[in-house]
């Protein structure tokens, strides 16, 4: 073997690996028809973005649970630090339209979240489930008591009011058909997402699902595994954070009800439902649950909860890996009865 | 004589439906977007309202001005980019010409900004937070502002040999617009607010608050919680014997909610209370009013969210009846300006330049009317304004 | 296929492993009432998943378990418990939060062999009788799993490695332990052990297991004397190449 | 002039309680040493290894690594020093694939195991390395496959693998063949036997066959210390040793 | 003083009888029950559907909304619980957050969303003095039947073969089927009475706090941080941390109103960050 040309295996070998972060052809066929919505679904745009924003939290749930095996139920709080990171930012605007820019915002939003989440990883390096579960909870609940004790800066439990960004990149409106809204978080969604799948398909993203497999070995093998986690929670954190200033820039305003805990158990229960470690599990989660939501609450406004329980229960009892784990039962019975007849 | 009214009632409702759906094919339709809480913590404000808007509903047709009148129910799970968004997809999709409910205020204000633009009137028919209707100018309030319901306690009290108070709010705007409401009230004709205990709304132990007041001594303790969380003070209240230490029991009408009054106990007797609407509020109106209620909703007492509902629906259809059935929304909300209409908690108006409503608020008395506790109405104040 | 209806515990045919993995073939033997069976082998035979297998603990693929003529195959570990099987887990596994006394109580089935024989037979757990489980050396722990595995009064005891990293004094104790019960009460048992010169005495008949198939079996006394075959068994052949 | 001594532990003790399971152990590796570490079941073997290799810390007692007082040192820093091991139980990434295994542990003795933009595959010289130690320990064809979906002996293979792309200075090596089958187990040994002849090795193993082959040096632990050391013939040739294993009567030294 | 100590007390042993349950699911099965509140639920609208439809005595209700809580549980355990066991936490979450949702809508059919109330009777409402400190009669009373509750789950777990043959199968679920213990048995049993103690813990919260159907999910997160703080090993854990969290609650919101929302919490994350396992939690031994 010389190190010229490389052997067979070699060449095999890296297009395996380098092809397992090429785009395949049900991804590229998932985003055109995220983008489509827009020409399929022109009335629904306020709820899509909506389902966009949702999947952005769940994205990041997923770096922090599907990959890297931290259970988290505080994702809320990034949000909610995002939000209205966000919004004081485009209220405030200082004068300038600079600050009150949404993608400006949107930096601010991901910058605070990842500093309040940088800070507490620290609180999550060790401990069982159950125990990073509350500590996680508790912080999310302590950032929700702050922002309604902080009246003056918050608004406290009206809201944050008067959240005006200017035009996206000073060409764009937000509009009252959410046209903009809609394309803009489905942007941001995006490009945040290539970034993402980026980063899980990289020695960086391989050391996490090696630290959640078996931390022993990655200690043995002399991988830092308290950086690594303290790093993918502060990213988890700035994804979530700019989730949060994408809904406080297209609603236009914060309320506490965006840093409260049913956010963070939404945000979790949407990646569990579509299956947690593959990136797309959290989108289709929030895509199903969402939709799934608005049809049972226009069918029953009192009563949708008991479906969409029922689902739950039924998902768990009979499927393994949530939707995403349906789905690939389905393909495999498929190309067995492909292969068969 | 209740009956034959109701049945008078019935009667015309059922020949209203039935020329109604006989007209719907030809009748161009008015929507009406109705968003409110139906799960969660505030579900039974939704409910309420619903009941509220299909009694005015059943009883009053749904035909105005030659155009069918249709609801349509969002939940919004109080959660307020829920009601933001459902009032978006209301006006662009469904082209409602109204915009109604609102059980929270920051609800309410996250939908100002979509009334503005798309020029939709929205009525307010329960959040309470004095400066929403500010906030747009297509807001039209039919329940109650906090600031509103409690002045006239506060003047009451200071009235009735009550010289120190102790306020117990929920740490939330409307608890705090209640407590600003009443100190200045209260203070400016020379009483004394002892202390402002603020209890966080996620919370179902007041014993600490309870006591510190009881610690206190005040004359009276002054109560807001909102609507729903009333039965849970009001339990630990009774335990705590303010009572016997001399401490009288005041607050607004939200504490003694008609909805679950009869169920707190009979430790509520005496108990003071200003509000707008009390279930027992003696005239014909609103003995019809609450027989109906009861009959059409499985025997649920109306309270005073009911009336905002059903007051509301009043409003819209009077304000169809004065454009003549056209559904611009400027108009509409110029219609429902200063609109003046007898409802069952009393005769109520929509101040023209505020929008806000304008109606008469009652000192209460819990006490026992046939087995049942009422909150029985002995002064009235007349026409207070919800805001200036 | 039980041609000897007196066979105490037959094992027939017997193929297990855990998870995918299969650990265990054509594993047939059987033993009779009152009989003393050693089970030898290097580590990673599938001595103790042999153990296992007779309680019911691994995945078993293929083959039948019947004791005292019932077909147990299809029981729950502690149906079989119950129908008279005791064991003597490798690791010990004595319940941490339970004392000594509760280790016993709670899995005690009446029958001759009371609390108060067991603490006869090992009098220092009867000093100990309170304290938890955790607080025994390992000696003790050992006596204490040996003890509760008598509690159930079983009709057949399996004991996995009882002698394993203790030390000597303890050692002789158990040994004098196991004798009585099995030498002196007569109680039907297997013993796995590494030392095979300890238990060969105190047992009738041996087996030798090598990668999960039975290599050789026959009387103890004869395997004693064969020192060249046991060398080889337990791997300390001396020089390299030597089968 | 005496060879560098690589790794070396002095008077070192571990308790569990009132157990001690390391008991006074003073050892020295030095460089290319082929050291064996034989003895009956829980004579503590494998918790002397995780003393060395930093899974447990000691009650007392140092540990030195190529010079260094490693005693307080964590596994992952003296895995970085050059300390290598593999596991008696697999230790492995289940939802990996062995060449991600493999190009993970690489980019990690790298120093590019935080590089998160590029795609795992796009360094080839990684690609090639790993690549090689699969052919070398012949597990090419289970290359891609999930790791938790292969055979015992492969995963073992792998095992060994991983502590291979470390390129230790002194690797150590729990039972490599526990559970291996027999025709499989010489080509373990072959791959250790290939390793550079600086590299300092211990392995505990219970096929003596196996230890016979390998080691120049072997030691006996029994009840948690040193029983006996020696080289191979003198250690199969020891009495005491035979005793030992074969557990005739206790020996007292 | 002492009034806002045995308040303290009062709201802790509220919490405690209403999480104790979970403890027993959580801590001894390892099962992540988000559902455990509608087994209180299910015990506090019994009591009152009893109290206000059958006129049935308040301290009927206890043991009825006991044994319903507890038919409940085995029920849900046989039928579905059992599949969870050997599942990942998160489908546990998943599973049981299900079935809070489905609890919230049925009980919002059969009730309405309105909150529920039942009148304690006379003799339970009230105060009276002692040491100078004026005690609300109930609240003692709900201290005293904890105080009980505690002394018989410790003595039953302590002292019964039962309750060591339950510890036995939590200590090792193993080798205890090993031993002829029929651990499925025991984990079904101890379900209901987990359920049972919840439902005995809504029947009374009733007279503290009101009912209405989102009961599972706001009283969930209280349930968790007695859980986590005390540790799910031992019975006694909870309950002090329970004392602990409801008297730094009521004294914290008396002294200090301006951070009082903060004190459980902060106590949850500081108790968490230095002791893991619960300011209480058994050392794991080996």
């Amino acid at each position: 073997m010389s190190a010229i040309t490389p052997s067979p295996e070699a060449t095999r070998a890296r297009a395996v690996l380098l092809g397992r972060s090429r785009w395949g052809v049900a991804e590229i066929i998932f985003w055109i028809l995220a983008f489509a919505c827009y020409w399929l679904f022109p009335t629904k745009l306020s709820l899509l973005s909506e389902i966009a924003i949702l999947g952005l939290v769940a994205l990041s749930v997923d770096l922090v649970l599907g990959y890297a095996g931290i259970v988290t139920l505080g994702q809320g709080a990034f949000f909610g630090i995002g939000a209205y990171a966000a919004g004081l930012a485009a209220k405030h605007g200082m004068g300038t339209t600079l600050w009150s820019d949404p993608v400006i915002g949107l930096f601010i939003g991901g910058g605070a979240a990842a500093v309040i989440g940088f800070a507490t990883s620290f609180l999550v390096l060790r401990g069982s489930d159950m125990t990073r579960l509350m500590v996680t909870l508790g912080v999310a609940l302590i950032v929700d008591e702050v922002v309604n004790q902080m009246k003056w800066l918050t608004g406290g439990s009206d809201g944050l009011q008067g959240v005006l960004p200017s035009a996206v990149l000073g060409i764009w409106e937000f509009d009252l058909f959410g046209r903009v809204a809609f394309v803009y978080s489905l942007v941001v969604l995006f490009v945040l997402f290539v970034v993402a799948r980026a980063l899980v398909k990289s020695p960086f993203g391989l050391s996490l699902q090696a630290i959640k497999g078996n931390m022993l070995r990655t200690r043995a093998i002399g991988m830092p595994v308290n950086a690594r986690l303290v790093a993918v929670y502060t990213v988890a954190a700035f994804y979530a954070g700019v989730a949060g200033a994408l809904a406080a820039q297209t609603t236009q305003f914060a309320s506490p009800d965006y840093v409260a805990f049913h956010r963070s158990a939404d945000a979790m229960l949407m990646l569990v439902f579509g299956g947690a470690g593959h990136l797309y599990g959290g989108l289709l989660g929030s895509i199903i649950f969402r939709t799934m939501q608005d049809v049972l609450g226009n069918i029953t406004p009192q009563y949708w909860q008991f479906w969409l329980g029922v689902t739950l229960v039924a998902l768990v009892l009979f499927v393994r890996g949530g939707i995403l784990g349906l789905l690939g039962n389905m393909l495999a019975a498929w190309r067995r009865k492909g292969g068969a007849s | 004589m209740f009956r034959r009214q109701i049945l008078k009632s019935i009667g015309v409702a059922g020949l209203a439906l039935a020329t109604g759906i006989s007209a719907a094919s030809a009748q161009e339709v008015v929507k009406v977007g109705l968003i409110l809480p139906m799960t969660g913590p505030s579900a039974s404000t939704g409910r309420q309202i619903e009941a509220g808007v299909r009694l005015w509903m059943a009883q009053n047709g749904t035909t105005v001005a030659g155009k069918k009148i249709e609801i349509i129910i969002k939940d919004d799970t109080g959660a307020a980019d829920q009601s933001k968004r459902l009032a978006t997809e209301l006006v662009v999709n469904d082209k409602v010409a109204f915009l109604a409910g609102f059980g929270l205020t920051p609800l309410a204000l996250a939908v100002g900004p979509v009334a503005s633009q798309a020029k939709v009137p929205a009525v307010i028919m329960a959040a309470g937070t004095s400066t929403i209707v500010a906030s747009s100018p297509y807001f039209v309030r039919t329940s109650f502002t906090l600031p509103q319901n409690t002045a006239p306690m506060a003047q009451w009290s200071a009235a009735n040999n009550i010289k120190t108070v102790v306020t117990l709010v929920s740490d939330y705007g409307p608890g705090l617009d209640s407590e600003k409401a009443f100190k200045a009230e209260f203070e400016g004709k020379g009483g004394k607010v002892l202390d402002t205990l603020r209890a966080p709304m996620m919370n179902p132990e007041f014993a600490a608050f309870l006591q510190k007041a009881k610690d206190l001594k005040p004359d009276a303790l002054f109560l807001f919680v909102p609507s729903g969380q009333g039965a849970s003070l009001m339990k630990q209240v009774g335990e705590r014997e303010l009572a016997k230490a001399g401490i009288k029991i005041i607050g607004t009408g939200d504490v003694t909610d008609d909805d679950q009054l009869n169920g707190m106990g009979d430790a509520l007797i005496g108990m003071i209370t200003s509000h707008n609407y009390s279930a027992a509020h003696d005239s014909p109106e609103n003995k019809a009013y609450v027989a109906a209620f009861l009959k059409a909703n499985n025997n649920m007492r109306p309270n005073f969210m009911s009336v905002g509902g059903f007051d509301g629906m009043a409003a819209i259809y009077k304000a169809l009846e004065k454009t003549k059935g056209d559904t611009d929304g400027t108009k509409l909300v110029e219609a429902m300006k200063g609109l003046a209409l007898v409802s069952p908690r009393g005769p109520i108006s929509i101040d023209a330049t505020t929008r806000d409503i304008t109606q008469n608020v009652y000192v209460r008395e819990v006490k026992k009317v046939d087995g049942q506790l009422y909150n029985v109405e002995f002064a009235t104040i007349p026409n207070v304004k919800g805001s200036n | 296929m039980s041609d000897n209806m007196s066979d105490l515990l037959q094992i027939d045919n017997i193929a297990a492993g855990y998870g995918e993995a299969q650990v265990l073939q054509n594993i047939s033997f059987s033993l009779k009432e009152g009989e003393a069976l050693a089970l030898l082998g290097r580590n990673g035979t599938g001595k103790t998943t042999l153990i296992n297998t007779i309680i019911g603990l691994t995945r078993r693929r293929s083959g039948t378990i019947h004791l005292a003529g019932a077909d147990v195959t299809k029981l729950r570990p502690d149906q079989r418990a119950m129908a008279g099987i005791g064991w003597v887990p490798q690791e010990r596994n004595i319940f941490r939060s339970l004392t000594v006394e509760e280790n016993i109580t709670a899995v005690a089935i009446k029958g001759p062999w009371s609390s108060a024989r067991i603490y006869q037979l090992f009098p220092r757990l009867a000093e100990r009788k309170r304290n938890l489980g955790t607080q025994l050396s390992g000696g003790e722990q050992q006596m204490l799993a040996v003890g509760r595995a008598l509690a159930l009064n079983p009709r057949v005891l399996l004991l996995d490695e009882p002698l394993e990293g203790l030390a000597p004094i303890i050692v002789d104790e158990l040994l004098a332990a196991i004798r009585r019960i099995v030498v002196e009460e007569r109680m039907a048992a297997i013993i796995v052990e590494q030392s095979a010169r300890k238990i060969l005495p105190l047992t009738e008949r041996a087996i030798i297991l090598d990668r999960g198939t039975i290599v050789h079996q026959g009387p103890s006394a004869e395997l004693a004397e064969d020192t060249v075959r046991l060398a080889n068994i337990m791997g300390i052949a001396g020089t390299p190449g030597a089968h | 002039m005496s060879p560098r001594i690589l790794l070396e532990s002095r008077d070192l003790v571990k308790r569990f309680g009132g157990i001690t399971a390391t008991d006074h152990v003073t050892f020295s590796l030095p460089e290319g040493a082929r050291h064996a570490l034989i003895g009956p079941n829980g004579a503590g073997k494998t918790t002397f290894i995780n003393l060395l290799s930093g899974v447990l810390t000691p009650t007392s007692g140092e540990i030195f690594l190529d010079g260094a007082n490693v005693t307080h040192w964590s596994a992952r820093k003296r895995a970085h020093a050059g300390l290598a091991r593999t596991f008696q139980i697999n230790q492995l990434f289940a939802d990996l694939t062995p060449i991600e295994t493999l190009m993970l542990t690489i980019a990690e003795r790298e120093g590019e195991g935080a590089s998160w933009w590029r795609p795992v595959g796009a360094r080839t010289d990684f690609v090639d390395e790993a690549v090689a130690l699969l052919a070398q320990l012949g597990i090419s064809d289970i290359a891609h496959h999930r790791v938790g979906q292969l055979a015992y002996g492969k995963q073992r293979l792998l095992e060994i693998a991983v502590a291979l792309a470390q390129k230790p200075k002194v690797l150590l090596l729990d039972e490599p063949a526990a559970g291996v089958p027999e025709h499989e187990r010489e080509q373990i040994l072959d791959v250790v036997a290939a390793l550079p002849k600086e590299v300092a090795l211990i392995l505990i193993e219970h096929d003596m066959h196996l230890v016979f082959r390998f080691a120049k040096s072997i030691s006996v632990l029994v009840n948690g210390g040193l029983f006996v050391e020696g080289t191979p013939e003198e250690i199969a040739n020891d009495p005491r040793v035979r005793q030992v294993y074969l557990g005739e009567e206790d020996v007292h030294v | 003083m002492l009034t806002i100590l045995l308040d303290g007390i009062a709201y802790g042993m509220l919490l405690f009888i209403l999480a104790v349950g979970l403890c027993v699911t959580l801590g001894l099965m390892n099962f992540i029950n988000l559902a455990h509140g509608t087994f209180a639920m299910a015990g506090g609208y019994l009591t009152i559907t009893l109290m206000q439809k059958a006129g049935v005595p308040f301290l009927w209700c206890l043991p009825a909304a006991f044994i319903f809580a507890a038919v409940l549980g085995l029920v849900l355990e046989r039928t579905l619980y059992r599949h969870l066991y050997d599942k990942t936490h998160l489908d546990q979450v998943l599973f049981s957050i299900g079935l809070v949702f489905i609890s919230i809508a049925v009980v919002d059919y059969a009730y309405g969303a309105n909150q529920q109330i039942v009148n304690l009777p006379d003799y339970l409402t009230g105060r009276f003095s002692f040491l100078g400190a004026s005690i609300g009669v109930y609240r003692v009373f709900v201290i005293a039947i904890c105080g009980l509750l505690v002394v018989s789950l410790q003595l039953v777990l302590t002292m019964t073969r039962f309750g060591s043959r339950l510890r036995a199968a939590v200590d090792d679920g193993r080798v205890a089927r090993g031993m002829g213990i029929d651990v499925t048995r025991i984990f079904a049993v101890t379900f209901a009475v987990g359920s049972g103690l919840a439902g005995l813990g809504g029947a009374l919260g009733t007279g503290i706090i009101s009912f209405d159907p989102t009961f599972p999910l706001k009283y969930m997160i209280y349930f968790l941080i007695v859980i986590s703080v005390g540790g799910t090993t031992t019975i006694t854990g909870p309950f002090l941390a329970a004392i602990l969290l409801g008297v730094a609650d009521v004294a914290g919101k008396y002294y200090v109103p301006a951070v009082g929302g903060f004190i459980i919490y902060t106590i949850m994350v500081v108790v968490l960050i230095v002791r893991p396992q619960g300011l209480f939690a058994r050392a794991a031994a080996k």
